[in-house]
């Protein structure tokens, strides 16, 4: 049975870049959130 | 009955995705009282109305119909409140007597054939009563909600213009049951855009602007023109 | 027995309206008519392949007459804002929802019957001994998509793209009747007894179960505007 | 704070797990390293059933109490849950192109979690359409119920429709068959992928907070 690397990467590599998207962008909206209300507290 | 008002509107806001049509309205309506609601389009009356009728819940503050808060215990709200909104609940393909039965069953108290008739009588459709609602004019399609209204012992009546597309006779039927209402002991709140005559039954005028109560004040005494007065004075925008 | 009374009443004020109207049902009729037609030039004259996608077929005719019937039963509480009447009529909205449901199921089985009689005739089906097992099928399924499609209705009338979002929703969470439906009539179409696919039925009935439970349950939450 | 210790955990534990899926688990025997994939697509299925069961959770919670928060938390939990059943759908066909010679088969387990993904994606696509926030909230809250209460079904259809499979690998009770050298680093990587999950969900949680604290002010 051959290993087919290739697909082992793609599901880890898939998995990371879509997590790590999904996260940068909610810390985007949030920082984007507190830039705009400057003044407000968050607890 | 005379400490707790029958309404009672307390500090109510709702707002709408990011903006707030009311933000925090309070007004009192006794037993015995009307109080006219004025404002311009888009002033918020409508969604008050709806709140206090249990049709919408504020998104702060309570409103509450004989000590009962409207939000929480809306199923009690709903049986001492008589609502007459826009829309005249009406179903096009039914006839007005088939409505007036269908609205009076769902109420939990089917009502015989002779109290429809006589509700029918006092709008003057007796003579439509068979007839499908489609081919009734707007006016008619009012007075039939009216006469639904009459169906239902409330102790709190919640209109939207009632007068609004009646005739002179309507008009006088509405005053008079209006008035009579009153001397049961029951609040009326109406929502209105005109200035004239229908204030006649309103003991007091609250002017809605910019999501507050900007002018809470009692009609006797005031003339037609005063009422002009203030309400262009209170009204933001005026229309 | 206050409940009953309330939720036959609305279920009459609809049969009535569309008796009168009879807007849905004449667009329906017509609907499956061409439904016949497209299906039918779409898979062509060949016998043997259209005897195994039949059941499918049937079911596609039925969910999407179901989903153009379902879709439009709210329309009438929105014209005249007969909408908050219901939502201030007191007691129970329960029974409201009940009133609606049996309502559409009486559309329904109207538009089954019709779908399936076009399909028997047209296709020249033999259902022969398998008509009580296809009649009590037809009837589970019927009632699973009316229960969800009902409540998913009240849902979507006062949505924009009303009529995208509504099968949108609802055929997702139609995939179990549908396979159970399916699969049982081709196990009965081929002749099997009503034994052989009490697995399928039992899964149809449960989903009926359940799905009118929720929409008892919540339909209070959705009346509320 | 509590949400950023969560977010430094789930760091931590998914570099654990897959320094274990690469390190230490050993080279499976008949379908090679492409087994190693199910160090990701199992828990990524796992976490995406947990996030629509806490969907249902929160929408009964609105439902009964009608507090703005546990709509958030319904709300939150299905975003993050459509992005990790995204996922699980691409693993799963990633892991199906060689061992089963396709990209796509109506295999059972990956068809049910195909629906859930549509079902799922509706409910977001309902929210974005209702622009009142609190009729948005009940009526989410009631589809959340509906498409819950659905997956036992849709699970049973499917299972039955397409008898050919393998049983899920870990779920069914006794039903495992793998050596410990296997059964660690999955177990390490599902605990790392719902730490993760509660991270994700924490966040867009406090997202949705301060979003709907800025309409208000």
């Amino acid at each position: 049975m051959p290993d087919n690397w290739g697909f082992v990467a793609a599901a880890y590599v898939i998995t990371a870049v879509v997590l790590g998207v999904y996260w940068a962008r909610l810390v985007r909206r949030e920082k984007a959130l507190a830039h705009r209300k400057p003044g407000r507290t968050r607890s | 009955m005379t400490d707790v008002p029958l309404i009672r509107i307390s500090g109510i806001r709702k707002a709408f995705g990011a903006q707030a049509v009311l933000d925090g309205v309070s007004l009192d309506v006794r037993s015995g009282e009307a109080v006219a609601l004025l404002g311009g389009n888009g002033a918020g009356k409508t969604t008050l109305l709806k709140i206090v009728a249990t049709i919408m819940r504020p998104t702060a503050g309570a409103a509450t119909v004989a000590g009962h808060d409207c939000a929480r215990a809306a199923e009690t709200v709903r049986r001492l409140v008589g609502f007459a909104g826009h829309g005249a609940w009406v179903y096009d393909e039914l006839t007005a007597r088939e409505n007036l039965r269908f609205w009076s069953t769902l109420d939990g108290g089917a009502s015989p054939d002779e109290t429809l008739t006589a509700a029918l009588a006092a709008v003057d459709l007796e003579r439509a009563a068979g007839a499908r609602v489609r081919t009734f004019s707007a006016g008619m399609k009012r007075r039939l909600s009216l006469a639904r209204l009459t169906l239902r012992p409330a102790r709190v009546l919640l209109l939207d213009e009632p007068f609004s597309g009646l005739d002179q006779r309507a008009r006088k039927w509405l005053e008079g049951y209006l008035e009579a209402f009153k001397l049961r002991g029951g609040a009326l709140l109406m929502v209105t855009h005109s200035l004239g005559r229908e204030l006649g039954v309103a003991d007091r005028i609250a002017v809605l602007a910019g999501g507050r109560i900007s002018l809470d004040t009692p009609r006797a005494g005031l003339a037609d023109d005063d009422v002009q007065r203030l309400y262009a004075a209170h009204v933001e925008d005026p229309v | 027995m206050s409940f009953a009374r309330r939720a036959f009443v609305v279920a009459w004020k609809d049969v009535l309206v569309e008796r009168r109207s009879k807007e849905t049902l004449n667009a329906l009729a017509f609907f499956a008519l061409l439904l016949l037609f497209v299906f039918q030039f779409a898979l062509g004259p060949d016998r043997e392949r259209l005897t195994g996608v039949l059941p499918g077929v049937l079911w596609l005719g039925f969910i999407l007459s179901g989903l153009l019937a379902l879709g439009r039963t709210f329309l009438v509480e929105r014209d005249h804002d007969c909408w908050e009447g219901l939502l201030l009529a007191p007691g129970d909205k329960s029974a409201i929802y009940v009133g609606k449901l049996m309502g559409n199921l009486a559309l329904m089985a109207l538009v089954d019957t019709l779908v399936l009689g076009l399909f028997v005739v047209f296709f020249d089906i033999d259902v022969g001994h398998a008509f009580p097992g296809l009649v009590l099928v037809v009837a589970l399924g019927t009632v699973g998509l009316a229960a969800v499609g009902t409540l998913f209705a009240a849902m979507t009338a006062h949505v924009r793209a009303r009529e995208v979002l509504f099968p949108v929703l609802l055929l997702p969470v139609q995939v179990p009747v549908l396979l159970a439906a399916v699969k049982a009539t081709e196990a009965l179409l081929l002749g099997e007894p009503l034994a052989g696919v009490a697995h399928w039925i039992q899964l149809l009935a449960a989903a009926d179960v359940i799905y009118v439970a929720v929409g008892v349950l919540t339909f209070d939450a959705i009346l509320e505007g | 704070m509590a949400v950023r210790a969560l977010g430094i955990l789930s760091a931590v534990g998914l570099l654990v797990g897959l320094v274990m899926a690469f390190g230490v688990a050993p080279r499976e025997t008949t379908q090679g390293n492409v087994q190693r994939i199910m160090y990701v697509h199992p828990p990524l299925a796992w976490v995406s059933y947990l996030a629509f069961v806490v969907v249902a959770v929160a929408s009964v919670a609105y439902l009964v109490r009608r507090r703005p928060a546990a709509d958030r938390v319904a709300h939150a939990s299905a975003e993050v849950g459509v992005v990790f059943t995204g996922l699980a759908i691409a693993t799963g066909s990633i892991w199906g192109k060689p061992t089963w010679g396709t990209w796509w088969t109506w295999d059972a387990r990956l068809t049910s979690v195909a629906i859930l993904f549509v079902m799922y994606l509706g409910y977001l696509l309902l929210r974005g359409t209702v622009e009142d926030r609190e009729r948005a909230a009940r009526y989410c809250a009631v589809l959340g119920i509906v498409a819950a209460l659905d997956m036992p079904l849709v699970h049973f259809s499917v299972y039955w429709w397409r008898t050919l499979h393998q049983p899920p690998s870990l779920m069914k009770p006794g039903g495992f068959t793998g050596s410990s050298a296997i059964l660690w680093p999955l177990l390490v990587n599902v605990g790392a992928f719902t730490v993760l999950y509660a991270y994700l969900l924490a966040k867009r949680v406090r997202l949705l907070r301060a979003e709907a604290e800025e309409a208000f002010a």
